[in-house]
């Protein structure tokens, strides 16, 4: 059997500019995988294989290049079966304040945008296909997971709905700063959530996130009426 | 209503076919096949198409089987259409859509032992009304379905 | 805009329909979808693709009927319910499009770059893998489905295939299972099958290669995985490449023990 | 040369049912590729069908006809073992015709 060590080196080789707190969390990740599976070294070289192939069964087109394979942290560690052992408390409590650590606000410190505006943006899926226009800017498809105006029935149910969000939520201090910061980087409050870290991946601009902010906290917007 | 309505159709048509016929027209470069009836093709709506095939006027009827033709359809890409008439002496049926942008699908003849039935797939831009319109002993007869279109594929 | 369009579509659906009887919008659909299965054009492709399978071409002037598919050369039916599986002649796990790939280079003589160089059609641009890949798995109707994992390369490929459905990346963090492992989930108006579970997947990988009616083509289980990959912000899945015939490993063989019934219609 | 359509005809009740998909772009001449530039119209104007010599079915189409088109209809006065021949022509001049035995 590999010992993990020699396996945290291996999976880490491919990858630039990774700190050594990465890879003790990646160690954890596979003790924890070693600790839970019957076949431990077949699990971790499994997932050696796999980075292997991902690695050279892909060529970049368009705008979407090879290195949207390179996984950070959280996306390596969050790249597990959903019935898998929960995460270690101290991990996700790691990738949250490493998260919540980078999110950048407005330089005017205005989170509050154009509600209308936000509409257009969660209802377009457009943006980082290969197949998009790079200089188009991207939607957020707040529609494809969430309910959100009661007017667009068209909507997914991945996400949890959000109808009334901004009347539900009126009282909550800060609020509008923990919903910038939930677009920006939901993970900056749940480690490996699903949704996309809208902010810190560049999906969407600064001012485009306040404008979905108030399409969620607006008093005038359709989600709150 | 505009001035085609004022025009007589089918002389019209038939210029077109003498004009082929004459060599004035090259048929299937630009315009159609000979025998073609690109008038009713390009009628807006089921007057302007009805009148090009040659029914200046018709009746609603009831006497049409819609089959399996759908209430929604999933794509408006490919809409399946069944018509069954039940007219006596049905000679001739029309598939027409409302909403698209000339109206006039299909127009199929039917000869004696052939069953007044046909069923084809048809592309409808959105959510619209169906005709099918029946030519029975010289006579016109429509019937209506609506058909509600759904578009798929919203990961654009 | 096409999001705008689908929502005005949906719209108008759903304000007088929908709303009132979802369940009732739900039996049309499935009427509409009866009405489009008899008189497949997947068809099309299943009669060009026979052709193609018989026809002498390339360089060797061959036929591929002595193509093996894994039941010996020549035997077509029910290969396809065995696929991906392990190839002693090319010590590979090989999926039905990697092995068509193999047997134009080593029986018609063609080179890779000409074996691969229309995986998937656009309108009169046609494909031959789609035709043949048609033709193929129409011999698989009604079979049940039978993936094995003996050989250890078949083992390993579901067990890399499995990561690999679990692996976030891109600007979204997108993983396959991100969208497809959870029940009862939709995006937008659209259900996606969970295929971490038996049932669902089973449904979703037997009803592959598909004719699209959204886009007038019969599509194979390798356009299928591209296309999933590009929504999720991933570069280009690479044709028939490792990792795609991993995934499709892990994928196929969840659905083992249902019959096969393609190639389908879908919307 | 277009590719072969796919006919089946089966005897049913007495009668012969008729079943044809076609190979056909069906294009509209209202789309634009992705250059932005119109792709030409090009689609099926007249199809018809015939039996011992005698039309059992003539249409003529337009471009709202779906991409690669299924038709189906009924005659009455077809036997097995005896031939149905399907033909369409569209608006480019190209044209196919394919038979099918009814069974």
């Amino acid at each position: 059997m590999n010992h993990p060590k020699t396996l945290i080196q291996q999976h880490s080789s491919g990858m630039t500019g990774r700190t050594a707190t990465s890879m003790t969390l990646l160690g954890a990740v596979c003790l924890m995988m070693l600790a839970s599976c019957a076949s431990p070294s077949s699990e971790a070289e499994a997932t050696e294989q796999a980075l292997a192939l991902m690695k050279s069964g892909f060529k970049e087109q368009g705008q979407a290049k090879l290195d949207r394979l390179e996984q950070d942290e959280a996306q390596r560690i969050c790249s597990r079966a959903a019935d898998a052992p929960a995460l270690d408390k101290t991990v996700e409590k790691r990738i949250e304040a490493g998260n919540l650590a980078a999110v950048k606000f407005p330089a005017d410190g205005k989170l509050l945008g154009d509600w209308r505006e936000g509409e257009r943006i969660a209802q377009s899926g457009i943006g980082k296909q290969f197949t998009d226009n790079p200089a188009t800017p991207a939607g957020a498809n707040c529609y494809a997971c969430h309910q959100l105006s009661p007017t667009e029935l068209s909507f997914g149910t991945i996400g949890p709905p959000l109808l009334g969000y901004g009347k539900i939520r009126a009282q909550i201090p800060d609020i509008a700063k923990y919903t910038y910061t939930k677009i920006y980087n939901p993970q900056a409050y749940t480690a490996c959530s699903n949704m996309p870290r809208f902010g810190h991946n560049q999906i969407l601009t600064e001012a485009q996130i306040t404008h979905v902010v108030a399409l969620l906290l607006d008093p005038n917007s359709p989600v709150n009426k | 209503m505009n001035r085609r309505n004022f025009v007589k159709n089918s002389s019209l048509a038939t210029a077109y076919t003498l004009a082929v016929a004459a060599g004035l027209i090259a048929p299937g470069t630009v315009l159609a096949q000979a025998g073609w009836n690109e008038k009713a093709f390009a009628g807006k709506n089921l007057k302007e198409a009805a009148a090009s095939l040659g029914a200046a006027n018709f009746a609603e009827t009831k006497d049409v089987n819609w089959g399996s033709t759908p209430e929604i359809a999933e794509n408006g890409a490919v809409v399946p259409i069944s018509v069954t008439s039940n007219i006596a002496k049905t000679e001739q049926i029309a598939i027409l859509v409302e909403k698209n942008p000339s109206a006039l699908s299909a127009a199929f003849d039917i000869p004696a032992g052939t069953d007044p039935s046909v069923t084809t797939r048809v592309k409808m831009g959105q959510t619209s009304n169906i005709f099918a319109l029946v030519k029975a002993d010289g006579k016109y007869y429509v019937a209506t379905k609506e058909v509600k279109v759904t578009l798929g594929g919203c990961g654009g | 805009m096409k999001s705008l369009l689908c929502a005005v579509g949906f719209g108008l659906v759903l304000n007088t329909a929908f709303a009132q009887q979802g369940a009732d919008t739900v039996k049309k659909i499935e009427e509409y979808r009866a009405a489009l299965a008899d008189g497949n054009p997947a068809e099309l492709w299943e009669a060009r693709g026979e052709d193609l399978w018989k026809k002498r071409a390339g360089p060797k002037n061959a036929s591929l009927e002595q193509c093996d598919l894994g039941k010996g050369p020549g035997r077509v039916k029910g290969a396809y319910a065995e696929l991906p599986r392990y190839f002693a002649d090319a010590d590979r796990v090989m999926d039905l499009e990697a092995r068509l790939v193999h047997c134009r280079m080593t029986l018609q003589g063609l080179t890779k770059a000409e074996a691969v160089k229309q995986p998937f059609g656009n309108g009169p641009v046609k494909s031959d893998n789609e035709a043949l890949v048609a033709f193929v798995t129409a011999e698989s109707k009604g079979v049940k489905m039978n993936v094995s994992l003996d050989h250890p390369k078949e083992a390993a490929s579901f067990k890399q295939g499995e990561k690999i459905f679990y692996f976030r990346g891109g600007p979204h963090d997108f993983s396959c299972a991100t969208c497809h492992s959870e029940d009862g989930k939709r995006i937008r108006l659209q259900d996606l099958p969970n295929l971490t579970k038996t049932k669902d997947a089973q449904r979703a990988y037997t009803t592959w290669p598909a004719y699209r009616v959204s886009q007038g083509e019969l599509r194979t289980f390798q356009w299928r995985l591209f296309d999933c990959f590009r929504q999720q912000r991933f570069p280009a899945l690479e044709f028939t490449s490792d990792a795609s015939i991993a995934l499709t490993t892990f994928l196929a063989r969840n659905a083992n023990g249902a019959e096969f019934a393609a190639p389908a219609i879908k919307r | 040369m277009a590719d072969p359509m796919r006919v089946r005809a089966n005897m049913q009740d007495g009668k012969v049912l008729v079943r044809v998909l076609m190979n056909h772009e069906m294009e509209t001449g209202q789309r634009k590729d992705s250059t932005g530039k119109t792709i030409p119209a090009h689609f099926i104007q007249s199809v018809s069908a015939t039996h011992n010599g005698k039309t059992v079915l003539s249409a003529q189409w337009g471009p709202a006809i779906s991409k690669n088109p299924f038709l189906q209809f009924t005659f009455s006065g077809g036997k097995a073992g005896e031939k149905v021949a399907i033909s369409w022509v569209d608006n480019k001049g190209d044209k196919r015709t394919d038979e099918a035995t009814i069974s």
